[in-house]
């Protein structure tokens, strides 16, 4: 089977923030990722699309290491950060995380009030230097996340009380909070009205600007507006990776077209 | 030792049951208001009266009140019972806390009754933390003498192999514990020797209890 | 019939019920589960439940009624005074042994049944004693004359007995076959059924409660009789004498109690929490598997030994540092025994129960959470202090109470490791004692019993319950207070 | 509910004589063998002034006589006929680490003059101001002291207390000294017997086998223990003598030996006659077989009693205590 | 505020299955839904859209008294099933759950095996006289849930280490299973690619012949495509019910028609 291997437009991004080679994970004996090259540009906004399955998750979760904490998963290859092997013993998966942020599939408020979910990073990254600031950064990140109007009133109340798409936003907040140099976003807006989506895809456009984005969106209309390079992974194989408008437009693998012409699953 | 068998064995016939029955109980079906605060503080606190006043229950209770017969396994066995159940449904409470509210929700959303869905998924969910109560508590009460020493599990007794397990329950016996108690007090440096032959016996047997009890719980381990 | 082929009886009845119920069911709906309100389970469980409960009930009664009515009706026949209830009882063990030898003699074979309703008194003790039945003394006739006719008597209600026992099982599985059909909710009354057993479970430990001031109160009442309730509450001395002229003042155990409490609870928490933590959250599986039952073994030990462990060991050392001649130079410790001592070894013997539980309560945390933690970029052990172990909390506090209670019903370590003086002082290094301690003594020590200085013991019980009592509410509180929910 | 084996409960101290003699009487009748437990000599004698009846024990082991008020409890309770056996004394010695200091010799105003907690010094009543032995009585050895006692629980503290302290607060004078102090008779006799508690003496709630450990840890220490206790370990425990005399079977006996207690049994006569093998037990125990000063109580330690015939042919007859 | 009350055309609605009415929810003091009257039809796809934290979940939740669980709800008006109000301290809840279904916003496969996962519904109910039959629902339910490709291979793996998606659809083949008679999906698909999508869809399609199905969803096209009904809230309130058609082309609120033209969140 032809794998997308790197191809010559993206190897010369000039900016490359994040560069995989040759990723391989396992959980167990089920081979999830297999064999994977990516170069993630800085300041960009990546899009990791495919079906369900095929391993977008889990390819994510090797950016910051989460897969660290699944006992059966196991992960090989060379993923550098500016630069720097992260599966390096040397490097510490926590100030990788610090910098490397994560919003999860499944939102997964702490059991804490809203407040303190979304202060939980800066207070123990020490971003604030007082109460007054703290409550700057939590006021700023909830309403990046489009959560301030409807969490303003609620802030002592548990995190885990609001709704679904409002966990989804919370969740979102709590990672912005911590300004991390990379995010990468699990379907953050899968649980978000079209409104709140927008909001969202603004905040993502926002923090382009300074860093880089990765997201990963089952919506083509999504990784249409936000992104600027995407990737289409299947059956845990990189299968193609380019310039948004072409993989859209003008897709080099069939497998790529039949997925966004609506053919395959 | 015999006589600790039988009352181990009491104990846990009953303590488990009825510990993890109750701790359901509370934890799942009782109404929240004070009757149940009062249950709740009632059983902490029966986990720090003193050993001694169960003998003085037990003695109340079982023998002068029921008029079972003296120095039996099977009073023992109760006396120990109520001693441990505070451990066990303090412990069990407590897993069952620890399960997350969406598996019971999972359970009820497909129909299953609230009985089923405790006893399908959240009990086993609870599981390693019940039998880390029981080890802890069974540990505990195996070791016990105070309250034993209030209804004649102590002392000198005869033991012949019981006959069958009625028998055993109900013949006079005396417990190890409080037999290495009597041991460790004699004059004579031969019965003190044998006092720490008594609590090595004592060990394995409890070392033997526990290995069943360990590898259930591993069985049962899991994270979600 | 005997009782236990009666209970078989009525288990098999039962099995009965089950299938029956069962049955039934699946043909009340031609096979068709899914017409069915309930599993076909349920049915069965229903019937058996029915065919089961009123009959054991019944039986279980009948077992305790029959013999009073039967003590009733045999006592007018021994003619002694009613005044002497004891000796009424005594002489009817006495009856009730001639009869039961007498039906044991016949079911072994030995005996006739006309030999042995024909039998005379004066042979009595001879054939009984052949059959290793031992009485006391020879047998009169009037006693004779009574065991036939408890014999006699018994053998009807056995009849009876047996008669209603399986009328009401029978019944009870008619009634629930005919109940049962398509509509019958028979999940909801197996349920209620279990429910039911549930709330007994839960009650047994009110009637625990119930019993245990019931046992305490009468006899605290009576010491507070005889010596004044502002002396024993607000005393600071405690020497109770043989001759009177006792001092009992419960605050030097209280205060005992507290202290060593404490010291234990510094040891045990932090390293018990610690422990916890270790295993769920940094340990191998293989090594917690190890070390986790290891620490269980903790809990197990004979507190005789870690008493033994506190005098021989502990004190020694402590006394080799703090003692006269040790190596800090300093006389603070006068002897082995003190609170330090009882303190540190009563505080190994509660890790486990501090380890073993937040360990499980801990694990039951969903990944998730932590998930959510590192992938902020917290530290392993940010995420354990600051989102793990909040999410435990109620349990973690579960764990360290019940250490906590243990620690206060402890009573060999503290006598062996910190002595059996009373005494009040900050010294950690002092000896001391609990109440507990004191119960245990003053309950098994040779003061009468009608003496303030033996019935102080229920008071002491009684206060320590009261006082642990006001412990709790507080815990209840604050875990209340603190409780965090996930999902 | 019935019940065919003889039940006996009470001190610790006759355990180990109850139950040598119950297994003996186990083997030798067609009995079954009794049930003996232990508990303290106040919870068997509660216990048997419960009442009579199938369910309440036969026997009650003590190691004090009964007192009155018991007594009064038993009647209340139905049980008039009592008993009373008296099966030998318990010689209390005063013994030390086998390696120790030389103590050998001690008098009663030794011990008062030692663990007092107040006492006359030049007409003054002061706290105890002595630290060693020597300073009590330059013949001691110039050691520590350092006492085990027995808790106020144990009976052997009160004998300790009336045999040892206040004779030797008689002994000194200090009895005196107190009343003049404007004590009244009893809270002299009462300052007599309250020890210091300044850490020079050690109250014992366990058994001889924590004041052994005790001793064992520490060298200077002198403990108070059972004869049977300190016979059974002489590889271990040297003994002192008291009042200039050497405490051994015969001179307890004899009643030279000034510390010992009774050992008693009680009966309830309402039981014989009715539970199996009752009198045949009582009867076994005070035989001369077992009782006797060569039978096995009396190798264990007991100090068997001079009257032994005397109590032998009381339970013979039955005589209950009222009728003595 | 005007609140939507019943529409003409709905309560000529041939065959109501539920008909709720004066439905009030509180969440301690917060009042999470403000008077509902609606009326869903048998054999009908319902759908309930609405900017996140209106209240679908909620509502939905009354539906088959799974608001029973959370402590501090409280529920207030009738809710008819088939004539009968559930509310009613005569019904039995479980038994109401078995006919009313429910696919949960967050999926929470049981932490057992895939298998089990789908075969508990059927299992407590009796639905299969054996071991094949039940091996026969399992299969079905999987297959219905766009699953079984992924899933057959591994039913005896735990349904917690699938991914996002597919644990969406475990979810839905284990509601399925149990063949409710009304089944409420919570935004079914949020999860899912286009193509599991369209084939859940095509299961709603299917379900409809016999069945009634509330889903919960915020993409108005799939709202357009799949239901014939579709019930608006808005902080609360149920704005708008109407046919789905008359919904996104002629609603005849303000509010509504800003929220579908993407203007209100
Ligand atoms: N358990 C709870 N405790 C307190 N408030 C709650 C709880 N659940 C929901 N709420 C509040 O009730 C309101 C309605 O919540 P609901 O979950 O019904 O919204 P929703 O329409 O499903 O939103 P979403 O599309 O984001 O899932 C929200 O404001 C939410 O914060
Ligand atoms: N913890 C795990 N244990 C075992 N297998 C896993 C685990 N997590 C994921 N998998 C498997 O690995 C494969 C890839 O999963 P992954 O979660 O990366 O998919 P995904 O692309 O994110 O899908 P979705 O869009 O549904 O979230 C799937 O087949 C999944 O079943
Ligand atoms: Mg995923
Ligand atoms: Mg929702
Ligand atoms: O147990 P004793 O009564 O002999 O101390």
């Amino acid at each position: 089977m032809y794998d997308a291997k790197l191809d010559e437009r993206v190897t010369t991004m000039d900016d490359i923030k994040i560069s995989a080679r040759g990723v391989q994970v396992w959980y167990g004996d089920t081979h999830a990722i297999k064999d994977v090259d990516v170069d993630i540009a800085d300041r960009t906004v990546t899009a990791f699309i495919g079906p369900s399955g095929c391993g977008k998750s889990t390819f994510l979760r090797c950016l910051n290491r989460m897969n660290d904490t699944i006992d059966s998963a196991r992960v090989e290859g060379t993923i550098l950060l500016d630069d720097e092997n992260i599966y390096d013993k040397r490097v510490d998966p926590v100030q990788l995380r610090a910098k490397v942020g994560m919003v999860f599939q499944k939102p997964n408020p702490f059991p804490k009030s809203i407040y303190d979910n979304v202060a939980y990073g800066p207070r123990i990254h020490g971003l604030a230097r007082n109460k007054a600031e703290l409550d700057d950064i939590v006021e700023k990140a909830l309403r990046r996340a489009a959560l301030w109007n409807e969490a303003k009133d609620r802030l002592q109340a548990p995190g885990t009380g609001l709704s679904g798409g409002q966990q989804q936003r919370l969740c979102i907040a709590r990672a912005v909070a911590t300004e991390p140099e990379v995010l990468l976003m699990d379907e953050p807006c899968s649980a978000l009205d079209p409104i709140a989506t927008a909001q969202v895809e603004e905040l993502i456009d926002e923090l382009r600007e300074n860093f880089s984005v990765v997201i990963v969106t089952h919506s083509m209309q999504q990784a249409a507006r936000v992104s600027q390079r995407t990737a289409f992974f299947h059956l845990g194989n990189l299968v193609e990776y380019d310039v948004t408008d072409r993989i859209f437009t003008n897709p080099s693998d069939p497998r790529t077209e039949s997925y966004i012409s609506g053919r395959i699953g | 030792m015999i006589g600790s068998f039988f009352m181990m064995l009491v104990v846990l016939v009953l303590s488990l049951p009825i510990g993890v029955a109750a701790s359901i109980y509370l934890e799942e079906f009782a109404p929240k208001n004070r009757f149940t605060d009062l249950i709740e503080v009632n059983i902490s606190n029966l986990a720090a009266v003193p050993s001694i006043v169960f003998g003085i229950l037990g003695l109340a209770a079982f023998i002068q009140f029921a008029g079972l017969p003296q120095s039996a396994p099977l009073v023992g066995g109760l006396v120990l019972t109520l001693m441990t159940l505070p451990t066990i449904i303090i412990s069990t409470r407590a897993s069952l806390k620890a399960v997350p509210p969406s598996i019971r929700d999972a359970a009820l959303g497909v129909g299953a009754s609230k009985m089923q869905s405790v006893f399908h998924h959240v009990l086993p969910l609870a599981m390693p933390g019940i039998l880390t109560g029981t080890i802890i508590g069974l540990a505990q009460a195996l070791g016990e003498t105070a309250p034993l020493l209030l209804i004649g599990m102590v002392g000198f007794i005869a033991s012949n192999r019981p006959d069958g397990l009625a028998e055993g329950l109900l013949s006079p016996n005396s417990a190890m514990p409080a037999q290495i108690y009597e041991w460790a007090k004699r004059a004579d440096p031969a019965y003190y020797e044998r006092a720490w032959g008594g609590i090595i016996v004592l060990l394995l047997f409890l070392l033997a209890m526990n290995l069943i009890a360990i590898l259930l719980r591993r069985r049962f381990e899991r994270r979600w | 019939m005997p009782t236990l082929w009666l209970i078989v009886i009525v288990l098999i009845l039962a099995a009965v019920g089950y299938v029956a119920g069962r049955q039934r069911s699946l043909s009340s709906v031609d096979g068709d589960v899914r017409r069915l309100h309930s599993l076909p389970s349920f049915y069965g469980w229903n019937a058996a439940l029915w065919a089961l409960l009123p009959a054991l009930l019944a039986l279980v009664a009948w077992q305790v009624m029959q013999p009073v009515v039967l003590n009733l009706s045999t006592q007018p026949m021994l003619e002694l005074d009613a005044a002497q209830p004891g000796a009424l009882g005594l002489a009817m063990a006495d009856v009730r042994r001639v009869a039961d030898g007498l039906d044991l003699a016949v079911q072994t074979g030995l005996m006739s049944a006309e030999g042995a309703r024909g039998i005379a008194p004066e042979e009595v003790r001879a054939q009984l004693g052949g059959m290793g039945i031992a009485l006391g003394s020879d047998v009169t006739p009037q006693t004779l004359a009574a065991a036939q006719h408890y014999r006699g008597w018994a053998d009807v209600g056995q009849w009876l007995e047996t008669a209603l026992v399986l009328l009401l099982s029978v019944g009870g599985l008619a009634l629930a076959w005919r109940a049962t059909n398509a509509e019958f909710r028979a999940r909801n009354s197996v349920e209620r059924v279990a429910r039911w057993a549930l709330i007994a479970a839960a009650c047994i430990a009110i009637l625990t409660t119930v019993g245990i001031v019931l046992s305490l109160i009468f006899n605290t009442i009576k010491f507070f009789g005889l010596y004044p309730a502002s002396e024993f509450f607000f005393g600071t001395t405690w020497s109770p004498s043989f001759g009177g002229s006792s001092s009992l003042g419960i605050l030097p155990l209280l205060w005992g109690t507290l202290y060593i409490s404490f010291v234990a609870l510094v040891v045990a928490v932090p390293i018990g929490l610690f422990s916890a933590v270790y295993l769920s959250e940094y340990a191998s599986p293989r090594m917690r598997a190890l070390v986790k039952p290891a620490l269980e073994i903790l809990a197990g030990i004979p507190t005789i030994v870690y008493g033994l462990f506190a005098l021989l060991t502990v004190g020694p050392v402590l006394m080799s540092v703090f003692g006269q001649g040790g190596v800090l130079g300093v006389t603070w410790m006068g002897g082995g025994t003190a609170v330090m001592t009882a303190g540190l070894v009563m505080g190994i013997m509660l890790i486990p129960f501090v380890s073993s539980l937040s360990d499980d309560i801990i694990n039951a945390v969903p990944q998730s959470m932590r998930d959510g933690s590192l992938g902020l970029g917290a530290t392993p052990s940010e995420t354990v202090r600051q989102v793990v172990l909040p999410a435990a909390l109620p349990g973690i506090v579960g764990a360290i109470l019940l250490a906590a209670s243990r620690a206060i019903g402890e009573t060999m370590i503290v006598v062996l490791g910190a002595g059996a003086a009373a005494n009040l002082s900050l010294n950690p290094l002092e000896a001391m004692t609990t109440v507990t301690a004191k119960i245990v003594s003053q309950l098994t020590g040779d003061a009468d019993f009608s003496s303030p200085e033996a019935l102080v013991a229920f008071a002491l019980g009684m206060t320590l319950f009261v006082i642990t009592l006001g412990l709790n509410v507080f815990a209840l509180w604050i875990v209340r207070r603190y409780r965090e929910q996930y999902e | 509910q019935t019940r065919d084996n003889v039940q006996i409960a009470g001190s610790s101290t006759v355990l180990p004589y109850a139950s040598i003699v119950a297994e003996a009487f186990g083997e030798n009748f067609d009995f079954p063998t009794p049930v003996v437990e232990s508990g303290g000599s106040s919870a068997g004698l509660a216990r048997f002034c419960e009442g009579v009846g199938p369910n309440q024990i036969d026997i009650a082991n003590a190691s004090r006589p009964i007192r009155e008020n018991e007594i009064e409890t038993c009647a209340a309770n139905g049980v008039t006929e009592i008993i009373e056996v008296r099966i030998g004394y318990d010689g209390i010695v005063f013994a030390s680490q086998i390696d120790g200091p030389e103590f050998t010799a001690f008098e009663p105003s030794d011990w008062f003059t030692a663990l007092a907690a107040e006492l006359p010094v030049d007409g003054e009543i002061v706290a105890n101001p002595h630290t060693t032995w020597a300073d009590v009585n330059a013949e001691l050895p110039d050691a520590e002291i350092m006492a085990f006692i027995p808790g106020t629980k144990h009976g052997t503290r009160e004998v300790f207390e009336e045999n040892v302290l206040l004779q030797g607060c008689e002994n000194t004078g200090a009895l005196q000294a107190f009343i003049d102090s404007g004590m009244s008779e009893d809270d002299a006799e009462g300052a007599c017997m309250a020890v210091r508690t300044d850490g020079a003496s050690v109250d014992i709630d366990g058994d001889y086998t924590e004041t052994l450990a005790r001793i064992d840890a520490n060298p200077n220490g002198v403990g108070v223990f059972g004869l049977a206790f300190y016979e059974n370990n002489t590889d271990r425990l040297k003994v002192a003598t008291m009042g200039g005399v050497e405490p051994t079977t015969e001179t307890i006996a004899s009643g030279e030996y000034p510390v010992s207690r009774p050992l008693f049994f009680y009966i309830k006569k309402a039981h014989i006659g009715v539970i199996p093998g009752l009198q045949e037990y009582a009867d076994f125990f005070v035989s001369d077989v077992m009782a006797g000063p060569n039978g096995p109580l009396a190798n264990y330690g007991l100090v068997s009693d001079p009257e032994l015939a005397a109590t032998q042919e009381a339970v013979a007859n039955g005589t209950t205590m009222g009728s003595m």
